[in-house]
């Protein structure tokens, strides 16, 4: 249990990761389920980026020339959450974009009430 | 130094689970808003800087534009809409005086 | 440096060159760079598939100057290059098939951003199949995904819309689940190539350390794949997506979305974390079980199913458990049988979905099954398609699904126990539900409709699409049903390579 | 002059073919979608008409279900399953993750599986092999290229089906009808002009200038400090959406209206598609690649990587552009 507070930022990390994974399950407005979605998807970026950090080494930009591995932290899992935040913008404006469009047709944003209504529609 | 991570980190969760609770959508964009700004700060102390940028432009900025936006547009479909079921109203009570005449 | 060799990284480059300039094209020359692509791209596959039959080996293609740990790489084997010449033959032929009715539903002006999606998802498919890295793959998956979002809402109908929003949601909680899956496996291997991975984790594997995460990464990466190909309890947004999309869209969702996924969960068992591995962890069982319910309970809410679109739509979640049943076997046979399913369901279903849209809308457009009495007096062609297509999925011997079911109890036996009974009793009961509803239909085609009961008037309109699309997908399967064994034997040597 | 109108009349067939004129078999395919689009009763067959008459009862019925739908809720004993189920999961979840990081490495040990020699190759030759300063940008844009690209093609891909969606064009007849009710109510959003705030357009003749700036700045600096093509393209896209906040969008339309989102997207993705094409193909085949790298620390240091970022700046710049005005106006 204590080990819990030693790794206190994947920790937190996880937590954010469930808690937005639950808001996205449980709740039926749509502009909630998506704003869940972004927070869990911040939850996992901050995972992958707790891995590669290394105490007391700075930020990989090379400075005056040196260039051992003992200065920087690991570059790696920074380019993969820079990948991971622009997909998770454009996963957004698509869900956005879905959420003004369904509303123009059913003027709700409740999903149940969207399938119930979309089942009684003509095929 | 660690202590202002620990307290940023308080703060997301806290954030999370006040998005998870709160029943307006407004409030909630907000908090979500301040969510990505804290985040990137984050990034800024795990010595990651490219992320705080790409973070606060990206996801503190656009993303929370777009979540108002769409709200901008439900909220302009409900006034249409309130427009409209007047109107109706209008024209229900035209129809009664015309019966009960 | 043979050049064939890099044939699969041309095929990619030029699907997402074309994708990009057909944005600014208009609809008419958008179809016909679409088309004149995929064309293309099955003629490199086959000089591919030709090179790799003839060397038997799979080579690494490096993307950009730097070896594997440092740089991607794409791999090419036999396997790979056997299952993209068969989906690109059914993309070839679903695309032209489905182009009259696409002309019709999508709107004219917006038409161009269907071929854009469509070359996305073919892009998508390549590289998924040919990719030997693992974040890649996570990156494909999302245009996968967001592509095949886009195909889903082509029709802008109010069901189209839902269904999209259904999907999308299903799909994103796969993929960050997939996503988190592949940050632990980066987090306790330190290698993002398939290759080194596999060392890492058998490196773990004897000394013993972070056992319990690497069974994380199984569970986490099994569910949001399975989560993403329907498989039973998850298939919650499959009829909605399948019945309600145009017939092309209809066909590359259910034959090449759902198969890129799998591919990749089998690439990630047997090459990443290695079969011994994953027998051991026992994941497999679970697959299993969920595979057989998938078997059952997708043919009993198929024969429920009031349109034929729907009930082509819970057939192909029956036939997703299959494939799963067949990996849940825990025997090389078992993963033959699963990659041979995904290329004869994909070249089957695609064909029955093209059909039946069709015909659906010559016999009055209202999808139900009753109003499809006596459709061979009025397009031939259309019925003679369905009920090829019904009789493969019913497993009529000579054709391609036939072999799956023999494969598939080849495989249970050599497990044998529970296993086998469990899998023989599912096979034939699915087969039993297939009967009765794929071959119920196809038969209302071949009655004559009397002049007393209510049957809309058919307005036919034949083009030469639908006739080569259809002609082309019959071809292609009666093909796999002949050389069904030639096919077999391939897979089965290219898998022992395949690791 | 019988060569030069033999070019003309090669040149005119190649611009109505472009321009999506009729050949004779698609004439015919497209005259059953007009017919589908604008329909006279009489020459209906009778499958469209009752399509027809279907989505005016769609219509009605959802106006009349609009009010009715709040009493009925779906069935309250699969809503509580459902959410009994979505608990359990969720807690079960939360339960293994936590219990998967008690024993994963510690945070910021030097001695992590992942600090191995992938990583040191990097931070050690990067400089020499990519001749960018800042070594995330050049392992995104050069080591792990094809990731980038597959992820500039997402943004694309999502572009895409955002205009698919919420883009109303003036010729699509399908349409026109919701056109009509977005734009003629006052309520409707796409009916606001911005009326010139002094306030606002104060502020944006002085905050426009510097924030397209910095986005300039971050875009060209990318492979020496921290930035790069997406986080300066989202700048730049943020100081394009202040201007049409405070100018309206008709002053906007004046230098970036959707043909040039069309034509800038196009050839930045090209070049980018073309150029990695250029990089990948000499890796496989082992050819030294002609492109110099430059000295480190100049900015035009480090080979295609300033190309690329360019590219993708302006991507990103146009594609957050486009979200905003295509939610806003529905066009760009």
């Amino acid at each position: 249990m204590q080990y819990l507070l030693v790794n206190y930022e994947q920790t937190a990390a996880v937590i954010l990761f469930c808690i937005g994974f639950s808001t996205m399950l449980l709740h039926k407005n749509l502009l909630k389920k998506i704003i869940g979605m972004d927070i869990m998807d911040a939850g996992i970026f901050l995972f992958l980026a707790c891995q590669g950090f290394i105490k007391g080494r700075v930020a990989p930009i090379v400075e005056n020339g040196v260039q051992d591995v003992e200065a920087y932290i690991n570059p790696v899992p920074a380019g993969l959450v820079l990948t991971g935040i622009v997909v998770s913008v454009s996963v957004t404006a698509l869900m956005l974009a879905l959420t003004v469009r369904l509303y123009y047709r059913y003027h709700t944003l409740n999903l149940d009430e969207m399938i119930a209504l979309a089942g009684k529609e003509e095929v | 130094m660690s202590i202002i991570v620990q307290l940023m980190l308080l703060f997301l969760i806290v954030c999370a689970i006040a998005v998870c609770v709160t029943r307006d959508l407004l409030t909630s964009v907000v908090i979500y808003m301040a969510y990505s700004m804290i985040m990137s700060i984050v990034w800024i102390t795990m010595q990651s800087p490219d992320l705080a940028i790409t973070e606060a432009a990206v996801g503190a900025g656009i993303t929370s534009l777009l979540l108002f936006l769409a709200l901008k547009k439900i909220h302009a479909i409900d006034a249409r809409n309130e427009v409209r079921r007047k109107h109706a109203e209008k024209q229900r009570g035209g129809e009664q005086h015309g019966e009960e005449e | 440096m043979h050049f064939v060799q890099n044939f699969p990284f041309f095929c990619i480059l030029l699907t997402l060159i074309c994708a990009v300039v057909t944005s600014v094209l208009k609809g008419r020359p958008a179809r016909w760079l679409t088309m004149s692509l995929i064309t293309v791209v099955t003629a490199m596959t086959v000089c591919v598939l030709g090179y790799t039959l003839a060397t038997g080996d799979s080579y690494v293609y490096m993307m950009g100057h730097f070896p594997a740990p440092w740089g991607n790489e794409i791999r090419i084997g036999v396997i790979e290059a056997l299952m993209m010449t068969v989906f690109c033959f059914v993309t070839l032929f679903s695309f032209i098939g489905g182009m009259v009715p696409s002309i019709r539903e999508i709107e004219k002006t917006k038409y161009n951003i269907y071929c854009i999606l469509v070359d996305l998802v073919f892009l998508a498919l390549q590289a998924l199949v040919y990719t030997n890295d693992i974040f890649t793959a996570y990156v494909f998956i999302e245009i996968n995904t967001l592509a095949a979002a886009g195909l889903v809402m082509m029709r802008q109908k109010g069901r189209n819309l839902v269904a999209g929003v259904r999907y999308m949601i299903m799909n994103l909680v796969g993929s960050s689940l997939f996503l988190l899956g592949i940050s632990i496996l980066y987090t306790i291997t330190g290698h993002l190539l398939m290759a080194n991975i596999h060392e890492g984790v058998a490196a773990l594997a004897e000394s013993g350390e972070y056992q319990i995460p690497l069974t994380i990464v199984v569970a986490l990466v099994t569910v949001g794949l399975s989560l993403k190909s329907a498989l039973y309890p998850f298939e919650k947004w499959l009829p909605g997506a399948y019945s309600n999309a145009t017939p092309t869209v209809a066909a590359m969702l259910s034959s090449l979305v759902s198969k890129g996924y799998i591919f990749l969960l089998i690439k990630f068992y047997v090459r990443v974390i290695g079969f011994d591995i994953i027998c051991s962890l026992g994941v497999l069982d679970v697959l299993f079980v969920f595979g057989v319910l998938g078997m059952i309970m997708g043919s009993v809410s198929a024969v429920r199913a009031k349109t034929t679109r729907l009930m082509i739509a819970y057939s192909s979640v029956a036939q997703i458990g299959y494939i799963f049943t067949a990996l849940g076997l825990r025997s090389e046979i078992g993963i033959v049988c699963a990659l041979w399913h995904s290329a004869a369901h994909a070249a089957t279903k695609s064909m029955l979905f093209v059909s039946c849209a069709e015909m659906d809308d010559a016999c009055g457009g209202t999808h139900l099954r009753k109003h499809l009495r006596g459709a061979f007096y009025h397009s031939p062609l259309l019925a003679l398609a369905f009920s090829l297509g019904a009789l493969n999925l019913t497993g009529v011997p000579l054709l391609s699904v036939f072999m799956t079911k023999i494969t598939l109890t080849q495989a249970a036996i050599e497990v044998g126990g529970r296993h086998m009974g469990i899998v023989l009793g599912a096979v034939a009961i699915s087969t039993l539900l297939n009967a009765v509803y794929f071959l119920g239909t196809a038969m209302t085609l071949f009655i004559p409709t009397k002049e007393g009961d209510e049957v809309l008037p058919p307005t036919v309109r034949k083009n030469p699409f639908t006739t080569v699309g259809l002609v082309g997908l019959m071809a292609l399967n009666l093909a796999m049903g002949l050389f069904s064994q030639p096919f077999l034997s391939a897979l089965a040597e290219g898998l022992t390579r395949f690791a | 002059m019988a060569k030069k109108n033999k070019k003309s009349r090669w040149i005119d067939r190649m611009n109505g073919w472009l321009s999506d004129e009729q050949g004779a078999l698609e004439r015919e395919m497209e005259a059953a979608q007009e017919q589908a689009a604008a329909p006279d009763i009489e020459k209906l067959s009778p499958a469209e008409l009752r399509w027809a008459q279907e989505e005016q009862e769609e219509e009605k019925r959802i106006e009349a279900a609009m009010h009715t739908w709040t009493e009925k809720k779906a069935l309250p004993f699969a809503r509580a399953l459902y959410n009994l189920l979505c608990v359990g999961i969720c807690v079960t979840m939360i339960a293994l993750l936590l219990y998967t990081v008690t024993t994963l490495p510690a945070f910021g040990d030097p001695n992590h599986p992942i600090n191995n020699e992938v990583s040191a190759r990097y931070i050690e030759k990067g400089l020499q092999e990519t001749g960018a300063v800042n070594i995330v940008t050049g392992m995104i844009l050069d080591y792990r290229a094809f990731d980038t690209l597959g992820e500039s093609s997402v943004l694309f891909t999502a572009a895409m089906v955002v205009l698919f969606l919420l883009r109303k064009d003036k010729d699509s007849a399908r349409y026109s009808q919701l056109a009509q009710t977005m734009d003629q109510n006052p309520h409707s959003d796409t009916y606001y002009e911005p009326k010139n705030d002094i306030i606002l357009q104060k502020t944006a003749t002085i905050l426009v200038p510097i924030v397209l700036l910095l986005g300039v700045y971050v875009v060209l600096n990318g492979h020496l400090s921290p930035g790069g093509g997406f986080s300066g393209g989202a700048i730049m896209g943020a100081g394009l959406i202040l201007y049409v906040t405070a100018f309206g969008f008709d002053k906007m339309r004046r230098f970036f209206t959707y043909k040039t989102y069309q034509r800038v997207v196009l050839v930045a993705l090209l070049t980018y598609a073309i150029s990695k094409c250029y990089s990948f193909y000499t890796g496989a085949n082992h050819i030294e690649s002609i492109i110099p790298l430059g000295t480190p620390g100049a900015i035009l240091s480090s080979g295609l990587i300033l190309v690329l970022n360019i590219c993708v700046g302006f991507i990103v710049a146009c594609t957050m552009y486009c979200f905003y005005a295509v939610f806003r106006k529905g066009e760009l």
